[in-house]
């Protein structure tokens, strides 16, 4: 099974350290020092907030990404179990825009990048779950009240397994319940 | 040796299979992976076909099925859910048998096995498969096609000569049991040795195909016995545990070399690529692969004794029997009786299906209640050999009547299509023992087609 | 007969034992047409992929399986509308499913597990060969003669349709009964 | 009491308080608190984070406060749930107190804080009931011209529930910025010594004169927001002020009616900034003097919770920049006070020394305890500070608590026809203060750019045909600017917050300088009115913006993206 980061609202402040995180991540540790124009803010997750909610949200990295059925140029790809676009080979068609049904990706200019006529190159930019750093996802790490969680097969396993334990506890009693009558 | 086995780490703890097992053989708390008392197991595989606790994606991961396929050495082609309950297989000694170019692979296959093969690809429950099973073995590389069909017709005038002998003569115990059934065999000799002396001296029909492949098959063909690798294929999981028997070797080499189940042989159909639906029927090899309706009856409960009544019945009087079909031994699990008409003697017969049914017959035998009785049918399955342990096995147990009503029709129906239906009008039987084995309970006969029975747990080589 | 409320299926803990032949005769049921599953067992040729889940406490066991909730948390979940409402009963469309998990997160019983499902006898792949994996949960068989193939195989009766529109009904002739008894 | 007991709450009160914009860290203990079961009532005319983890919600209009805690305080008095012991004990004033909340029934509060009289209720039988409670306050309840009086009432709250002295319970200020305690503590307050040693007492003006071997002045001085008035209207000439000598502060972008600030800062004859990095009121200045930042230079800062902690030095600072201290001693010396010190330390314990309540508070036991909370007056290693300030008693004169309220006063402008719409300044995270620091900071800048964002009610922005991302034109009668719409339902109908950071949105054109609370002289920035409009020409707006933002940057020296410094 594919892991995901998912945010808990309950917990969730809002303050969208997640989203800096994703970027220092993502251009390298010495963002502080380089060049102004020499990297892409381009987080990866985006804070929601509604009347009720505050909450990043990020790619699912689906079992069967529509994403990735969408794409005509095959630039998604499944690596290291994460659901990944290969922005060099992307060609921005907002396919996978379209497919995504939790606005999980986002077109964004690629700094450094040009077309045939001169201007800047832009491409999809969604999670990679920060894969090949060999650091897990920044913004699980970075979250001052831990409100992201790194879903993978275990922690799905783990919930699940509690719910149903939980299930048949809530049945044992009925049925015992019901032996009673 | 290891023919029956429950995995500690599948086994959910159900103890459905203890519920089936005939003789009380599985043992474990309610919850906890059960286990096999080997001492008591019959090795019938009713667990095998009961278990239902899989290797599952959602249990045990992705990497669990094919981790215990290995283990297991089944081949990487089979993609179907693995049990709890298993039987230890033996397929990779047949692939490698048909492999060596040294070897002459004689494949011969249970009554009960051409009536639940073709449910492996997908037929109706209890669909014949006869021919295609024939043609499979030849695709596979069999080098001869014979039929366990063939020794049930030469069990028959084995046994009911000995029938014949016991009944007339007063020589041996009465009531006489069938000895077909391996695990009925092992059940007794380990809990009933001294009734071992009712038992008919006949080996079972698999026994008696290998020991004639060896001999007069090697002869007639011009072989080397040693060349020749005899394959059962079986509806049976104790089958293997019988051609291991020490004893089982009157040929001079091990009459059997290898069983595999009808599972078994489905998997090596599949492995090896065979398009099973699109194959033509084909004919079994001749002499001992010509058989009769009597000898396909086998596979049912009472078929064993309906044979032996066709055949006994012409051999005492003389005359031909009014109606080959004998419904009155015919029927479901439990014990059946019926007082058969041969001429002035009216045979007591009684037919008992499903192990569990047997221990009170063998109670009243010991008590003398059943002096009366000249012959009684055992089999260990619910009815018989089409419900063995390594018959297909259903995914719904809701499926099990119709599967088993389905398989015993598909047996009586191929008996009553077969023109001929009485063992001993078999011309490749009467050949045999015009050409090799003499006379039914001759000396060849005795040497190759009966054994002796052990009190206590018999010997194996494997 | 469209039902007021759905049906589900509830097992019974002091009748389980845990033999999972449940979880096998939905896989068996649900896989007939499209994946030539048959009677017996080889003819399977895709992992079992049931729509219960049997789950053992240290006391007891049963299986988990959808309870077609009325205002079901999982069709509330899914964001690609894949799992609907068909006469009261909660469906996944595997069609449309895109394997997020969402729907597996917002179940408060465990009833709906992501897995691979077959087409023609072979796992279903994605353009990148990867195997298709969608959420898997309790339809109650409803295209299948017979009903829950769960509650038919059972061998311990464990298993029990449970339908609130003819419950509550046999409840309230029970205590419009009472009522008829202790009149005043 | 500690920050770091609002994890173990069983009960938080957050009145006026934006944790997770203004102190994330702090959020995140609210956030365990509601985690490990606490109840959380959150007073908020917002849905903050906060509030949207609230067991209950106060969404009170602002500028209402008072009136809202007064009726909490009269559903516990009228059913009963007032800790009587804890009352007639250790309190006095209990009396007056109870005349003036005997009004304000929760049916009145309604008509005033907008907030149903049973939410008011519930809210008040869950604080009286909780085992304990503590209340945390921010800026909401103190940028309000009546501010004292409600920090007030909250204690009068916590008093009549007994809610004193015991872990996680209490009257929490948590205040606008770090070491604003700080500075309260080391006496930047026109009235105080450090160590509130009041200037106007003459045994403590003979301490420091011995001390300092100078002669010091008596009179009370004069209050950061009093400065305009001082300078612009004071006909006295000996009050009239001439030199302001600001450090650490950018009033021309954080204080109110920031028209009213430049005109101030033109008219002074003399104007010292000393800074960091440069700000809008450095554009003002005579001389500017650049000084160290936090991580280039050693010192104590005051949490919030009275504790002490160290500093440290951990960057070099650039040649040419000194420390604050170290300019001041320059300074103070080449005016005729010689002053020199080797180290902060040696300042320190100079301070210390002269503050009884600080006495105690070593660096060494700073540095070994990592933090000492004031009262500590014993050099003693086990003296390590004080928890709880009211402990068994109260640290007053006769150690009881004493029961103050008040009865309500509105703010001074209110929404009227021309200025519909009622304007507060409120705090976003990301960006700190006057964003000078975190306005240099690549990666916060990326994160939110000028011109910032007005928060209003999607039904407002519907009638005013603005939609969210729009630039807007914010007004009242004082000034205004460009920012934003943000159309969010966090915010009611009616009521408008703008976050003060913004140079080019700036809201602090519009607040309001001359209702300051009688007793804080602290201003009313959470209540003023405005005017929203529709800017038609959009692309022409965003180049004014754009070109603002450029100008004032180049102004300071700031390198843009893209543009050579």
């Amino acid at each position: 099974m594919r892991k995901f980061v998912k945010g808990n609202p309950d917990l969730c402040i809002g303050c969208r350290t997640c989203m800096i995180g994703c970027v220092v991540e993502h251009e390298g540790r010495r963002i502080f020092e380089i060049d102004p124009d020499g990297y892409d803010f381009n987080p990866r997750l985006h804070m929601v907030k509604t009347a009720k909610i505050s909450v990043p949200v990020q790619c699912k990295h689906c079992e069967n990404p529509a994403c990735m059925a969408a794409c005509p140029v095959n630039c998604i790809k499944v690596i290291n179990d994460a659901v990944v676009i290969d922005t060099d080979s992307c060609i921005g068609c907002k396919s996978c825009v379209q497919a995504c049904p939790f606005g999980a990706i986002d077109m964004v200019s690629k700094i450094g990048t040009q077309q045939a006529d001169g201007s800047m190159r832009v491409v999809a930019n969604k999670c990679d779950l920060c894969v090949g750093t060999g650091n897990g996802p920044a913004c699980v790490r970075v979250c001052p009240t831990s409100a992201l969680t790194l879903v993978d097969e275990e922690k799905l396993k783990e919930v699940v397994c509690d719910k149903r334990v939980a299930t048949a506890n809530a049945a044992k009693v009925f049925a015992d319940a019901k032996e009673v009558e | 040796m290891r023919v029956v086995e429950i995995d500690k780490n599948i086994c959910t703890g159900c103890r459905e299979c203890a519920k089936v097992c005939p003789a009380y053989a599985i043992e474990g708390e309610q919850g906890e992976p059960q286990t096999i008392n080997t001492d008591k197991c019959v090795m019938c595989g009713q667990c095998v076909q009961k278990c239902k606790s899989y290797v599952s994606i959602v249990t045990h991961g992705y990497e669990a099925y094919d981790k215990v396929r290995k283990e297991r050495g089944i081949p990487e082609s089979v993609k179907e859910p693995l049990f709890a309950a298993h039987n230890v297989t033996h397929i990779d000694e047949v692939k490698k048998a048909l492999a060596d170019p040294t070897k002459v692979v004689m494949a011969s296959a249970a009554p009960a096995v051409r009536t639940g093969l073709a449910e492996e690809f997908g037929y109706k429950l209890g669909t014949l498969s006869n021919g295609k099973m024939a043609a499979a073995f030849r695709a596979l590389g069999f080098d001869y096609i014979y039929d366990v069909n063939f020794a049930a017709d030469l069990t028959i005038m084995e046994e009911g000569s000995e029938l014949i002998e016991r009944v007339t003569t007063g020589k041996g115990k009465l009531p006489m049991f069938t000895s077909c059934c391996p695990a009925w065999v092992t059940f007794l000799e380990r809990n009933y040795p001294e009734l071992s002396d009712h038992l008919s001296s006949c080996k079972s029909p698999q026994q008696m195909q290998g020991a004639v492949q060896k001999t007069y098959g090697a002869e007639l063909r011009g072989l080397k016995k040693k060349d020749i690798f005899n394959v059962s294929v079986m509806p049976c999981t104790c089958k293997e545990f019988e051609c291991s028997r020490e004893e089982m070797n009157a040929s001079g080499e091990r009459d059997i070399d290898v069983v595999i189940t009808t599972r078994e042989l489905a998997w090596l159909i599949k492995d090896a690529g065979i398009d099973f639906k699109s194959l033509k029927e084909e004919e079994f090899d001749k002499p001992l692969g010509e058989f009769t309706g009597a000898g396909e009856i086998f596979g049912a409960t009472g078929g064993v004794m309906e044979a032996a009544l066709r055949t006994g019945y012409e051999l005492i009087t003389g005359k031909e029997i009014p109606d080959v079909k004998i419904p009155s031994v015919r029927g479901g699990e439990g014990f059946r009786t019926a007082d058969i008409k041969v001429g002035d003697l009216t045979l007591k017969v009684g037919v008992v299906s499903g192990l569990k049914h047997v221990v009170q017959v063998l109670e009243d035998v010991k008590a003398g209640k059943l002096n009366h009785f000249h012959f009684i049918e055992v089999m260990t399955c619910p009815v018989g050999c089409v419900s063995g342990g390594g018959q297909p096995k259903l995914l719904m147990d809701t499926d099990k009547e119709t599967a088993y009503y389905n398989r015993t029709h598909t047996t009586y129906k191929m008996d009553e299509e077969l023109p001929i239906r009485k063992s001993h009008d078999n011309p490749s039987i009467k050949k045999i023992y015009k050409e090799f084995l003499k006379n039914p309970l001759g000396e060849k006969s005795h040497h190759l087609l009966h054994t002796h029975y052990v009190k206590g747990p018999a010997k194996t080589v494997k | 007969m469209t039902n007021k409320y759905s049906c589900y299926v509830l097992a019974d803990p002091n009748k389980c034992t845990g033999c999972k032949a449940c979880e096998l005769a939905c896989f068996a049921e649900h896989n007939k047409s499209n994946n030539g599953v048959g009677y017996t067992v080889g003819t399977v040729t895709i992992p079992v992929t049931p729509k219960l889940y049997l789950t053992k406490t240290k006391a007891y066991c049963m299986p988990i399986q959808c309870r077609h909730c009325e205002d079901a948390p999982c069709l509330n979940a899914c964001q690609k509308h894949a799992i609907y409402r068909e006469n009261s009963q909660v469906i996944v469309d595997q069609e449309k499913c895109i394997g997020c998990k969402d729907c597996v997160l917002a179940c408060p019983f465990g009833a709906i597990a992501i897995l691979p499902i077959g087409e023609k006898g072979k796992l279903k792949l994605q353009k990148d060969r990867e195997v298709v994996k969608v959420a898997s949960k309790c339809d109650l068989c409803k295209d299948i003669e017979g009903g829950p193939a769960c509650v038919r195989v059972c061998p311990n009766d464990a298993l029990e349709l449970v339908d609130a529109n003819a419950d509550i009904e046999a409840k309230n002739i029970k205590t419009a009964e009472g009522l008829y008894v202790s009149r005043i | 009491m500690g920050v770091h007991e609002i994890e173990d709450a069983k009960l938080i009160f957050n009145f006026g308080y934006n944790g997770a914009d203004s102190h994330p860290i702090v959020q995140r203990r609210i956030v365990r608190a509601k985690q490990k079961g606490a109840t959380i009532i959150c007073a908020d005319p917002r849905v903050t984070e906060a509030a949207r983890i609230a067991d209950v919600h106060l969404q009170l209009k602002g500028g209402t406060n008072i009136a809202l805690v007064n009726a909490m305080c009269n559903v516990i008095y009228n059913e009963g749930l007032v800790d009587q012991h804890f009352i007639d004990t250790m309190s006095v004033d209990y009396d007056a107190f109870v005349e003036i909340i005997k009004k304000y029934t929760p049916e009145y509060a309604e008509t005033i804080c907008k907030v149903p009289a049973e939410l008011i209720r519930k809210a008040a039988r869950m604080y009286a009931k909780a085992p304990s409670a503590m209340i945390l306050y921010g800026m909401g309840v103190c940028q309000f011209g009546q501010a004292v009086d409600v920090v007030k009432a909250l204690g009068s709250l916590a008093l009549m529930t007994g809610n004193y002295g015991k872990p996680a319970s209490g009257i929490g200020p948590v205040r606008g910025q770090n070491n604003v305690q700080g500075a309260c503590d080391m006496g930047a307050l026109p009235n105080n010594y450090p160590g509130y040693q009041n200037v106007t007492n003459p045994d403590v003006q003979a301490k420091f004169e011995k001390a300092w071997g100078v002669k010091l002045s008596n009179k009370v001085g004069v209050p950061l927001t009093h400065v305009p008035q001082r300078v612009l209207e004071e006909k006295d000439p000996a009050k009239k002020l001439h030199a302001y000598y600001i450090f650490g502060e950018d009033p021309a972008q954080s204080d109110p009616d920031v028209a009213e600030i430049r005109e101030t800062l033109e008219k002074l004859d003399f104007v010292i900034v000393q800074d960091i990095f440069m700000n809008k009121t450095a554009e003002f200045a005579d001389v500017i003097l650049p000084s160290t930042s936090w991580n280039e230079h050693d010192g104590v800062y005051s949490c919030c919770d009275r504790g002490f902690q160290r500093i440290r030095k951990v960057v070099e600072p650039p040649s040419t920049v000194k420390t604050d201290w170290e300019i001041i001693c320059e300074i103070s010396t080449a005016m005729g006070y010689k002053m020199k010190y080797k180290n902060t330390e040696e300042i320190w314990n100079e301070l210390i020394d002269l503050c009884p309540n600080f006495a105690g508070a070593t660096y060494e036991k700073i540095e070994k305890y990592g933090c000492i909370q004031w009262p500590c007056r014993s050099k003693d290693m086990n003296d390590k500070g004080t928890v709880f300030l009211h402990n068994g008693k109260f640290a007053t004169a006769d150690g009881k608590g004493k029961f103050y309220t008040a009865e309500w006063r509105p703010p001074q402008e209110l929404e009227n026809e021309e200025y519909p719409l009622s304007f507060s300044t409120v705090r976003e995270v990301g960006h700190y203060s006057v964003r000078t620091m975190t306005g240099n900071c690549r990666m916060l800048r990326n994160l939110e750019d000028e011109p910032g964002w007005i928060q209003m009610n999607p039904a407002d922005c519907e009638k005013l045909h603005i939609k969210h991302g729009d630039l807007v034109k914010v007004m009242n009668k004082r000034g205004w600017c460009i920012t934003r719409c943000n159309a969010t339902e966090r915010v009611a109908k009616g009521a408008t917050y703008m976050t003060y950071q913004w140079w080019i949105g700036c809201c602090n054109e519009l607040t309001i300088g001359s209702n300051l609370d009688p007793v804080s002289n602290t201003p009313e920035y959470k209540y003023c009115n405005c005017r929203v409009e529709k800017i038609d020409d959009q692309a022409a707006a965003w180049d004014y913006v754009n070109n603002e933002y450029k100008d004032l940057r180049s102004r300071m020296g700031i390198k843009m993206i893209g543009e050579e410094a």
